[in-house]
């Protein structure tokens, strides 16, 4: 039973739960936050040590669903990126994981996301990437593929924003990406994240069961389209089962979506080597030609140094430092006062 | 004839910026200064890097007086472009200097005013060599012209120069040059004027420094344990952050290592959010901006009065709306900062308006900050901020830090022992400050999740309208319990005097001399000096006690007074408001003028003069 | 047995969201309006997509009476996670109703209610196919139910679903078998009820429409010429844009083509900053957003103030501070919009009330954005813009646009003819307002610069101390002119009565209730409803007529009131303010008991009661 | 003399003049300015169909000192991008030309300029890159290079931003970099910028003569800094000349700044292809391995449409359409009132 089941620091899986889930029933973001425990639990991280950030989602309200003995910040829409900087600085002993969304990443929080992961600061940031904004019902986000067809008949004509090319040109320094179901690859990535010092961004595929919609839905699900009324189908969702993939390294895998769409994941090979990034945006590339998303580690940097390491802070977490640490002596000010005289 | 006035001066300097005129009148104040007298400088500075107007406003005041003063005394004419303009600057009977490398055009001839001019042109080319530099060095000519004039004699300006380039032999010689060029020429013409005169005070200044209020705000900052400052450059803000630069390596160092961290953001929304990501990690941390930085950190204002997250924001207002006047001066973002972010919020604002409240308030904004758990605002104002003011040396009173209400790892134990379990944001001891802990709190019971959104007492994610509404009403008590905390006014006061003047910030100085000059011409007044928001007690008996009462704001809308009436509309509608917002350090004249003519036109014609003014 | 009152009832459905019970609630609602009883309903959803609870309350009230009742006399108890506490909502003597697939759990039973159970579960795995949509359908079951309890006629009902689901026979088929159901098993059972029943009015509801105040702001855009729509999806104001989007392309469409651009922002500041750039160019654009939205917009409302850009921002306003609670309601944002921006500012602001002046308003916010050259506010909030109310249809008024005072290339001729030449800031009419050209305009002395820096009058960079003072008044007495041109309030009054009452926006409905039941209870009271801020001479004509003034507004900090206590603070000190801000909307016994409570304190009391409150 | 020179649609030079410039002499923004002012007058472009927008910064003020005849509007601080796309859609028939600098686009502005650069919004957008917030005295942009030195001695820790990589991953169409002082490449190239529909992005190195200082800054000007005084050296500002540059495509040329530091620039040679966005992406990460900057026109994608024709407006702007057709007829709204009564 895994509840028996202990870790290197003897907690249990139980110990790294949240509070029960408010998504909807099998939406991606579930599988997701099992994997974030999963990999705690795996890496035997004790979850005191860690801080859970989120801006505005869905997405974002799924750090209270996980680690209930660690500190959480629910931020506002868009700017986790520079929470977590500060969080960062103020106590860098401090385990940061950040869930967001693609609307809170790419839309309203784009240019904070470009200058955190400039900055590479320390961080598992997991972009949740459903393609839609979930949480105010389904209007298209930046990483909607073009011509993508929204609930209501809407199509999208702006490129898709690709979270890993971006991240791999702005200097983040481990840039992944997965599948929400696919939890054999997902949890390893989120441990080697975890482990990574450096801004870690990983673009997880999420499938909105509920307004994501694209084209393919009208083969699908006959019987529920004819039935649900056209006004107040957001009102109703029918209870779906969570996406699981398994699937190997190299390997293509299809990936039938809950509307009867199909999306194609191709897992990066033994290989592949992540450490150039002409390679990685590359690779990218070429899978999107072939109409893939590319999966597993696609880039990564091991030299670059943190952005708390960069400011050259002392041992001592700021958070820690006390009055006799924090203030100078009095005659420090005389000193400058007598400076001031001149 | 009669003996000049003694130390009683005003110096305007007309240049084009980043010509070097910046040093040369830094040269010639701090010299005023070293002679005792007291002294204060304006700077009236453009908002581009060349080639613009520029003006640096000089007063020597036996009485002390450190506002700008209205009349213009001695007008330095060296830029073409506002020539034109600047004769007509000067007071009749005052001094015009003048390069006459080139004969005066005849369309800067006045009357009734004294020309005198120096070629400084021409001495340069014969004493300085070849070099981009010469241009600069012609500002030195007018420094030794106005020695020689005013009797500022070379031995301090020499001692100036010492202090200032005192690694720089040659910068030093450069310039000592030019200033004797100027000296000799005025002398060698035997012009002499009798308008003023500048005398040595022994000992006048002595133990005094000069700093601008942003050094001040910087260096209490530094005192008061701001470890986290993260900043986006605005004008005139950018200079409280960069002094804190400046200073942190000295006072804040570790074993080689940095007990602070400073990150300049890329933008006003990330500073603001790094903030309060960094104030709930537990450190002090604070920001500096003007308008619209502020106007853009709305919303993470909000978000840290609504999780309660301590953080302090430096405000160093300038002229608005939008980017209005960069370079000018401005009290107009009270209620913006008052009422900070969409839904009912208040906010607690402290208001320096010298250099030693500069100091002290802002090593006590952590301490506010952290007690009352939200975001508390440091009201300056570029007049306060970036000018030069003489004051008493800076002051650390020795007190604990004020952290609030932090619950360790064994405090919650002892509460648990005691039957009692941390709940985030009940209100345990009935003032509507909540306790919290700290991330990285070993107690597994430490731990809570932080929101913007709707939240119980025990930091759980609420929709219920019961929740809602004791999370409302404890933030507001909150806020009342904050009164009885915050700096209370300065009161001067005489029985029987029915006429009260209520002034803050920048504001103070020329108000002080305002009612000097008023009781001189018979009218006694009683002051009150805001120093902080909420509002207190003394503010309102200090309405009660009078019938009239000027309220004088630099702002068009008269932002203060309609926060007074909010909290006393019974009492506030005795008040006049005297409003000053033409972007110039406030003076002394315009107080006493806009009081005068309430007085003559009675309390109806003043409702009519503000009417008249506010459409005018 | 006595008989039951007639169509005086108040039902509220507890449900789980995301279980399909909207569309069985809108079923019910309408087929209770379809008999011509005057109802209404409010949703009080969460914020999230499925499994939290969600509360929606009908009101059926002969006298007509739209706002929530206090009380409620029937409960449908479907959601077991609220059942506990819902079982406490229902009134004494009320009824709840039950699926009693399994038996009552003994916490949830109470004293002096009536139970009545339907087995929807056992029913709807009989009558429906097994499919994900199973548990749908189980929510008509209780429709059927209620229609048999209180006398709704299944025809009535087929109309409803023929109505909606025309399109789709299958729908209207297996809605109705499960509707029948439970009609059916209430029938069997003999089950009776006597607290109220529904009766048909004849042609009760003829001619009204049923909308949200969204729809009907979004159809007011649209015929008042909205042509660039930019927005950043936020509950509640999606909606209002999502209604422009549904609209325009029947609306709006040329041989094929779009007389309109929408264009969903990557974020607020480009949202207010594309609507900016638009009004510039000429067109009349919006856009809609809720608090977080609006603290964002602040800086590019300043430039629009600033550089006097036409744009129109609907603000609907929900719970804050920060992110609050997005599905619920209050009137909080009022002071930020005011005030929107660093700076001395103040922006006009419409208050609709109903859904004429949703339409009304909205259509002519383009035309005091026009006239004014400024940034125009629609003042809505969630009750008033996402619930169902009914109205007298929609009215197009044909009047002509009015654009205000833009230039032609042609009349620049006419003027320079005449001598006079375009000066984008010069106050030619004595209004504060300037004239304006468009960009494209061909005359080659129409060009400007427009900017949010300092300018003359003549749009050029400056910063003189004296043309930044003329613009800063000019603006200001653009603002008092704007005064004569805004909806006036609409005052009910009665001479000699010498209470008055001050609503707006959505609490107009509760305080006419309000109003009848005082009166009714011997308390006769005046009422103005505030329609658009600045405020006028009316208020203060109402101000001066009354001893009493209650104030009703939806927030925590009275933000009305110290508008008010602004502009006359010797008048606003008569106000007492009645204070609501729970999140859900104004119900009338909330504003009866309120003022009741004054009034036996009397003034003193309320003062007292008022300081409690604030921090109770 | 030019003054008599007039183009195909009989304008003189001057007729694309606009107010005297407030830069500081020498300033590498002035030299746009005239390069600005020759592309029009040599595409004979009519100043009133033109309209200038600009952000707020030295070189956001620019716009001031050309094109006088033009309508022009100097926005907020960082939101260029999104005013123009405002101006853009209601009025698609006037010619957009944007001029913002690397703070007031890289920093503050990202987000914005992104989102703009997706939706291939209709604009020349020219950065007048200098590495430095130069209004506010000369703080590092996010496109200093990590390492340089600021007044003050304060080092850059962070990597520098490329303009020209960001443009080309998030959809720009038309992605050039040149120098200030190169006005034989840059005014043709702002000329292909103004034919060209859609989003059209210049990124020119534009040296900060003030607050540009790198490490080489101490070889440089000895006498100049020796005499300056340490305190306020920002207060005078030597009369520099602007730095005039002129080689061949495929060459390359060193260029001394005025603090004495040196830059590399290599101009692309004729064979190079600029349609493909992975040759573009490889031609700048090649040059920067060689410490170089790339010059001329480096992506170009002639096919996909611009915003407003995406938007399918009609011909006449929104901006010129009269109540007649704004106002749908009265009729239409009782439709939706008997709609509504259902
Ligand atoms: C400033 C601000 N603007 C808008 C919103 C409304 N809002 C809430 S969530 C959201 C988008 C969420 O999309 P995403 O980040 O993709 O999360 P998802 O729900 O898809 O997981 C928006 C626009 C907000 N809360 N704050
Ligand atoms: C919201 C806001 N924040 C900050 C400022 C102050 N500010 C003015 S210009 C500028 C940076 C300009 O740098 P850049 O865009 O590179 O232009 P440059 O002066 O270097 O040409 C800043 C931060 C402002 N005007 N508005
Ligand atoms: S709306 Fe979509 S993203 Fe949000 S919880 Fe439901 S399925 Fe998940
Ligand atoms: S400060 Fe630098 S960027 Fe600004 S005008 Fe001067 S040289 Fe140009
Ligand atoms: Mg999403
Ligand atoms: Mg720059």
């Amino acid at each position: 039973m895994a509840g028996e089941k202990v870790n290197r620091i003897n907690l249990k899986e139980k110990d790294y739960e949240g509070a029960p889930s408010t998504m909807c029933r099998g939406c991606g973001h579930d599988a997701i936050s099992a994997s974030v425990m999963r990999a705690f639990f795996e890496s035997s991280i004790d979850p005191r040590k860690v801080i859970k950030l989120s801006g505005i989602g869905c997405s974002s309200k799924t750090p209270a669903y996980f680690l209930s003995q660690s500190f959480g910040f629910n931020a506002v829409h868009g700017r986790m990126s520079a929470v977590a900087t500060g969080t960062n600085i103020a106590n860098h002993s401090l385990m940061p994981i950040g869930v967001s969304g693609d609307g809170d990443t790419a839309a309203i929080g784009l240019g904070n996301f470009c200058h955190m992961m400039r900055r590479n600061v320390n961080i598992t940031y997991i972009v949740e990437n459903n393609g839609v904004y979930g949480l105010t019902k389904g209007q298209f986000s930046a990483t909607a593929d073009k011509g993508s067809v929204m609930k209501g008949g809407k199509i999208n004509d702006n490129p898709a924003l690709d979270i890993c090319e971006l991240g791999i040109i702005l200097g983040a320094t481990y840039v992944a990406r997965s599948f929400s179901g696919d939890r054999k690859q997902l949890s390893p990535l989120i441990q080697g994240a975890l482990a990574h010092k450096g801004s870690a961004i990983l673009d997880v595929i999420s499938p909105c069961v509920t307004f994501n919609n694209h084209e393919g839905s009208t083969k699908s699900m006959k019987y529920v389209k004819e039935h649900l009324d056209p006004i107040h189908d957001i009102d109703f969702i029918p209870h779906y089962e969570n996406i699981e993939v398994d699937y190997k390294e190299g390997t293509d895998q299809p990936v039938e979506l809950h509307d009867g769409s199909r999306i194609v994941l191709h897992k990066l090979g033994k290989s592949y080597d992540p450490t150039s990034r002409m390679h990685a945006m590359q690779a990218i590339h070429a899978a999107v030609a072939e109409g893939k998303f590319l999966t597993g580690l696609i880039y990564y940097d091991p030299n670059r140094a943190e952005f708390a390491e960069e400011m050259n802070l002392c041992e001592t977490p700021l958070a820690e430092l006390d009055q006799d640490v924090l203030q100078p002596p009095a005659e420090m000010l005389d000193r400058i006062n007598a400076e001031l005289m001149k | 004839m009669e003996t000049p006035p003694i130390n009683d001066l005003s110096i305007s300097i007309a240049t084009e910026n980043g010509t070097g005129s910046a040093s040369a009148n830094n040269v010639l104040f701090k010299a005023i200064f070293k002679m005792g007298v007291p002294c204060s400088s304006k700077n009236m500075f453009p908002s581009n890097i060349q080639g613009l107007p520029t003006w640096y406003q000089i007063r020597a005041s036996a009485e002390g007086y450190m506002a700008r003063k209205d009349v213009i005394d001695v007008m330095v004419m060296f830029n073409d472009a506002t020539a034109a303009k600047d004769i007509y600057r000067v007071r009749d009977g005052g001094i015009i200097i003048h390069d006459d490398s080139n004969p005066l055009a005849s369309n800067l001839k006045r009357d009734g005013v004294q020309y005198f001019g120096v070629p400084a042109n021409k001495l340069i080319q014969k004493i300085v060599p070849a070099s981009p530099l010469r241009i600069k060095q012609r500002n030195m000519v007018y420094v030794g012209a106005l020695a020689y004039l005013f009797g500022i004699d070379i031995e301090t300006i020499k001692e100036v120069l010492q202090d200032t380039f005192g690694k720089k032999p040659a910068v030093i010689e450069s310039n000592l040059v030019c200033i004797q060029a100027g000296f000799n020429h005025m002398k060698e013409k035997g012009y002499t004027q009798n308008i003023a005169r500048l005398q040595t005070i022994p000992n006048g200044n002595k133990g005094k420094i000069i700093t601008e209020g942003n050094t001040a705000c910087a260096l209490g900052a530094i005192f008061g344990g701001a470890s986290v400052v993260s900043w986006y450059p605005i004008t005139p803000s950018s200079s409280l952050a960069e002094a804190v630069e400046h200073y942190m390596p000295r006072l804040r160092k570790k074993d080689g290592k940095a007990t602070y961290a400073i990150v300049q953001a890329e933008d006003e929304i990330a500073a603001a959010s790094m903030i309060v990501g960094a104030g709930w990690a537990g450190v002090r941390a604070m920001t500096s901006t003007s308008g619209p930085g502020l106007s853009l950190m709305n919303e993470s204002i909000g978000l840290a009065y609504f999780a309660e997250v301590p953080c302090v924001f430096f405000i160093i207002q300038r002229g608005g709306p939008s980017t209005g006047l960069p370079t000018r001066t401005q009290q107009a973002d009270i209620q913006l900062m008052y009422y900070a972010s969409h839904g009912d919020t208040r906010h607690l604002i402290l208001i320096p308006h010298d250099m030693k409240s500069c100091f002290d308030m802002a090593r006590r904004s952590f301490d506010f900050a952290e007690r009352f758990q939200t975001p508390v605002f440091v009201m300056m104002d570029l007049d306060l901020g970036m000018n030069l003011w003489s004051s008493e040396p800076l002051k650390l009173e020795k007190e604990p830090f004020d952290r609030g209400k932090i619950l360790t790892a064994e405090q919650i134990e002892q509460w648990e022992k005691q039957g009692k379990k941390f709940r985030r944001y009940f209100d345990f001891d009935g003032d509507g400050i909540p306790y919290r802990t700290l991330p990285g709190n070993p107690n597994r019971k430490a731990a809570y999740f932080t929101r913007g959104s709707g939240h119980d007492a025990d930091a759980r994610y609420s929709e219920d309208e019961k929740d809602y509404k004791e999370t409302l009403d404890r933030l507001r008590k909150k806020f009342e319990t904050a009164r009885k905390y915050v700096p209370k006014p300065a009161v001067e006061k005489q029985e029987g005097v029915k006429t009260g003047i209520i002034s803050f910030g920048s504001s103070y100085e020329p108000v002080r001399e305002a009612r000097d000059r008023l009781r001189a011409s018979g009218l006694k007044t009683n002051h009150l000096l805001l120093r902080a928001l909420p509002l207190t007690e003394e503010t309102k008996e200090f309405l009660e006690a009078h019938e009239v009462i000027y309220l004088v704001e630099q702002n068009r809308d008269a932002q203060m007074a309609s926060i007074v009436k909010d909290e006393w509309p019974e009492l506030a509608s005795k008040i006049t408001s005297i409003l000053v917002y033409d972007g110039l350090p406030l003076t002394t004249g315009e107080v006493v003028r806009q009081i005068n003519q309430h007085r003559a036109g009675g309390r109806k014609g003043v409702q009519e003069w503000q009417e008249k003014k506010l459409i005018a």
